[in-house]
């Protein structure tokens, strides 16, 4: 079993292993022949369990974009371990979108009130207000009017 | 005719107008931010000028940086496009002063429908039928007395407005007061001006428009409708024309209510009359439609006007610009066929539709008769967080709405765009869904709707396959890298050959 | 309606009718030839299957491989597209017999229009102009006395015939026998027929044709006119609808007398009925048009049509095929604005339009409002020598002639192919000269005007950036290889990001 | 004078010497400054003498591919010694386009007379007869039935 490989997205895990020219998939106890008829510019044509495949796939970095029969799935390459993990944050506000910071309303250490308004957000038309979700203390603000932040990024933490 | 344009927008307006001025034989001057030096924009223009830096304000918003790089191009003319500076009446004047054409309507034309309250005033004396209401009141009372003439559920809005800002639906007399005074603040923040109108709500409306275009000499047409209620976020998604709803005779009269509208402010170029249409007009002896607004420039959605009126929006904004005359009158036209534009958005239906961005890894846009596809990116492209994020807009024209969705749905499913999250799934959902094929779609609906069109897990087959694409992916193509496939080609130092054929 | 269609074809035209076949949610089945193994259309179909060896008698022109791989691969039907066995009466007969239905018109009608003689005498009998002369001779004398009466130049060819075999044209008297026995000896060899017919030779006419589309109940309507005089190698090179020649009346006439020509062979599916146009027909008292021949199948020049009669012609193929109605009436149809086709061949006007075979280096299409491509081929595809070097039909539509000229104009200059010599600087030439803005151009005008088509020397101005451009070329992207311009990017490992911008 | 460089074209000779970041390029005494803006994906955008032209460029060995404003030049790389010597075959027969032999008329020796069709090729739809030019007699026959030639590959060449 030299050319084993094992890949984890998200949180499923593929086995692939060669088999002559050809290559047998397995997931969940499901196995399935794979042939790859034609690779080339981010396509590949397969043969899964003799049906043929047409899939357009990029990566970057640990992502993978996969586009079959027109819907397309992001998945993430995972190492298996520990999933369901990310952007745990306990208290911390996040940015729903990528986009600039127009204001900040609020310091470290002030007691804010369920509802307030922290800070502002601008992206394209939109004006995103992030409140807050529960009567408390700002532990840390993490982002300065002006700042460009990505969707995800934590904008500030509330003491718990 | 003139000799250089320059295009005042970015994305796939800009490029739309490139063409047109490009088959017309004019020249073309892009202007950019410098978050969008490397756009296709830039690249397709005969020349390009730096406005400023990426905010809207420094840039494309930048009325003089705007008016200093076409006088220093030597252009005739200017086009705005849509958004940006396309309704201010003072940069028109600007434009004017400055000794070049504002390719659009009057100065004067922008300034009468910018205001709602004017706006609205002036459709009543013109004969157009409004949505039942009153303007200037100012006392409570006069709003309660209002509000029950009309019969709740109403709606007060900012009568400087737009774009939602200052308006508030209210459903019971005790609501009332509360709401008038958060749209007024509101009112008084966004636009300076706290007066408010108010005016019956009408929950269950589509929203269709009626194309006009006309020149300085006094011609003006209506190209019929386009059906536009397809919304979230209170902007428009998909469009069609003809609109299912309307029947011959409700066309003709509110093709007669745009054009009476237009006149009234001696509108010339391309314009937008907007109205609400009660999709049960008999349940409050209602009036089947309304006027709600203009839009006084070239609309998003016009290329389905121009496949089914056979014309071309763009070439004639030009040339009426350049004082020409429009040489058709309202007998010229007819519908053919269907149309319908799906607008593809950098957006994510599951997280409230609100933008992606990223680096686009591929963007494969689909070919074929009877597909239009209006674009302004392609692979590489950096979608960013600084502007609106539509990637493109698909556009399908066939013999009938059946067919017209069938193409919809084969050009969807053929739409690749990796590297940000796009609608096009969704979109899939709505083309699919059997209230969009019987046309009863208001402007609520995706809001109503919204769960069952989000997509759904993908049967186990489709997921399992595109892991096994995903995994194979970095076998296939990481190895033919590590050992270059150029060695049976004809040039090894071709550098742009990619990575060739792979076969077992 | 059928589940599966195979394509028995290749190119531009098998993936056209792949995409009516998947809008219409038919599956699809791809044939090739082993030359096509890597071409557009196998990658494009549900599935695919080889024939045989590139020489097309052993795989496009094999009936038996053709039928048994649409039995293999349980389809319900063949469609034969345009060419090879698409106006084959007995293959035709052999896919009915095998139970599956031939999308095109009766085996009957193929073969009735297929002999040149028997078409000519059942248009006369329904009435239908023919080219002035006789059918039925055989002695010398006959056919002297025969040209004297219809006058010189005179055309004997071939009755059995096609294609320009065992055809010549008879300035005078002494030279007729001489051309009756040439032309007899190759219609011998080219048909197994040394039948003969004879008529008067129309020099400078116009080769104008009829779509006609009927379904197998017997409804049966014309599509209007294709104006296709202009051709090199008696082979259409660009078409345009509506015919700057014809007046309303003309078309009119025309039209009953293509509807009359196809009700003659009781016709159903899609056809063309061409039309000799003569441009000074009161020089001979003739009439102003004769019957041709008819084309009992879908035209190359199908676009045209599609666009401005408002109508898909593959998708109703299709459905009459399956036994639908077709649902229109003639007075359903009209003409809306102005459509142009022009053929992209990998040739070279220069050597004789003789073809020109390689591998795409390059192959952008042009894009935009009103430009439609029907391709079969991209970057990297292999054109070899065995098949028609048709890589692309670029087809245009706008509200009138100049403007689809202009749009045109347009098109082909962003048309940019790499890697075999293309006619797209000769049909440019064409598009600008005054005698086709003029619409005076006849089947002979490409001949007579060579010449002054052929592309000119480039300025010096152009020729030297042309120099620089691939002098710095070799610097640029060799250099960009020795040194991959991936480091900056966000994934080394991304194999299909291509050489990235390049910044001094 | 380090970077000088001196390529051939046909029967033309640029020059083009690096100037700071730009170029400057010269041909019969003509010199211009040359700007690369831009160069991806076998596209360039240059500046010349302030100009901007956008080039489509590709490279098939010796030739080189350039189409600028919708016109496309096909260019060949020559070492710049001696030109206008291909194809200089005495007496040889060449095919005008690639294509298929179909049949060879003559054999080695055999006398012909001018107009005398010697072979027949297929390409696509056409057939091509390669006929005699002159009375003469067959040197030598390259090309037998069935074969498969490029254009200007020479088929059959006569004694002079």
């Amino acid at each position: 079993m030299d050319n084993f490989m094992k890949i984890n997205f998200d949180t499923q895990t593929l086995e692939i292993n060669p088999s002559g020219d050809n290559y047998v998939a397995s997931m969940d106890g499901k196995t399935v022949s794979v042939q790859i008829i034609r690779a080339e510019y981010g396509r590949m044509d397969l043969l899964i369990d003799g049906k043929r495949v047409t899939a357009y796939v990029s990566s970057d970095m640990a992502k993978r974009w996969v586009t079959i029969n027109g819907h397309t799935l992001m998945l993430t390459k995972t190492s298996g371990a520990k999933q369901g993990v990310r952007h745990e944050h306990a208290g911390g506000l996040i940015a729903p979108m990528p986009g600039q910071v127009r204001s900040v309303s609020v310091s470290v250490g002030d007691i804010v009130k369920k509802g307030q308004t922290l800070l502002t957000m601008e992206a394209m038309k939109m004006e995103i207000r992030i409140q807050a979700l529960k009567d408390g203390k700002v532990k840390s603000v993490f982002a300065a009017q002006g700042q460009t932040v990505e969707r995800e990024q934590i904008l500030i933490e509330m003491e718990e | 005719m003139f000799n250089k344009i320059l295009i005042a927008n970015r994305g796939e307006i800009a490029i739309r107008i490139m063409r047109a001025c490009r088959e017309l034989g004019i020249k073309t001057v892009a202007v950019y931010s410098s978050a969008d030096e490397h756009a296709q924009h830039v690249q397709l223009a005969d020349e390009s000028i730096l406005l400023g830096s990426a905010a809207p304000k420094e840039s494309y918003l930048n009325a003089d940086a705007l008016i200093q790089a076409a006088l220093a191009s030597k252009a005739d003319a200017i086009h705005p496009g849509y958004g940006f500076l396309s309704e201010n009446a003072s940069f028109a004047l600007k434009v004017e002063s400055a000794n070049l054409t504002f390719i659009g309507p009057s100065a004067d034309s922008i300034r009468a429908m910018g205001d709602k309250a004017e706006a609205k005033i002036l459709m009543k004396q013109s004969g157009v039928p409004t949505v039942p209401g009153f303007e200037g009141l100012e006392s409570d009372d006069d709003f309660k007395k209002a509000a029950k003439e009309i019969g709740y559920p109403v709606l007060v809005k900012a009568s400087a407005g737009g774009g939602g800002k200052g308006m508030r639906v209210v459903n019971a007399e005790n609501e009332l007061s509360e709401a008038i005074e958060s749209a007024r603040s509101e009112a008084l923040n966004s636009f300076g001006d706290e007066r408010l109108l108010i005016e019956k709500y009408l929950a269950d409306a589509h929203h269709i428009e009626f194309q006009v275009f006309g020149d300085k000499h006094g011609n003006l047409v209506h190209l019929f409708e386009r059906e536009c209620s397809i919304q979230r976020r209170h902007q428009k998604i998909i469009e069609e024309t003809p609109s299912p709803l309307l029947t011959p005779e409700l066309r003709e009269q509110m093709g007669q209510a745009a054009v009476a509208a237009a006149k009234a402010v001696n509108y010339y170029n391309a314009g937008t009359i907007e109205f609400i249409v009660d999709s049960q007009p008999s349940t409050f002896n209602l009036q089947p439609f309304y006027f709600l607004e203009v839009n006084t420039r070239l609309q998003v959605e016009h290329p389905i006007t121009e496949l089914t009126a056979g014309i071309d929006l763009v070439q004639w904004q030009i040339r009426i610009a350049a004082g020409e005359k429009f040489p058709f009158v309202q007998s010229d036209f007819h519908q053919h066929g269907h149309a319908i534009e799906c607008r593809v958005y950098a957006e994510d239906p599951s997280n409230g539709f609100l933008p992606s961005t990223g680096s686009l890894l591929q963007f494969i846009e689909p070919h074929g008769p009877g597909i239009r596809v209006d674009s302004g990116f392609s692979t590489g492209s950096e979608v960013n967080h600084f502007y609106d994020p539509l990637l493109a807009k698909l556009i399908v024209h066939a013999e009938n709405r059946e067919t017209a969705i069938q193409r919809m749905q084969t050009a969807l499913s053929e739409f690749v765009v990796h590297g940000v999250v796009t609608n096009i799934d969704f979109m899939q959902a709505v083309m699919a869904h059997e209230d969009f094929a019987q046309g009863k779609v208001s402007t609520r609906w995706v809001e109503q709707t919204l769960r069952s069109l989000l997509p759904d897990v993908q049967q186990q087959a489709d997921q399992l396959q595109s892991l096994i694409a995903a995994a194979l992916a970095d076998v296939v193509f990481v190895g033919s890298k590590s050992q270059p496939a150029v060695s049976n080609e004809t040039d090894p130092f071709n550098p742009w050959k990619q990575t060739k054929s792979y076969r077992n």
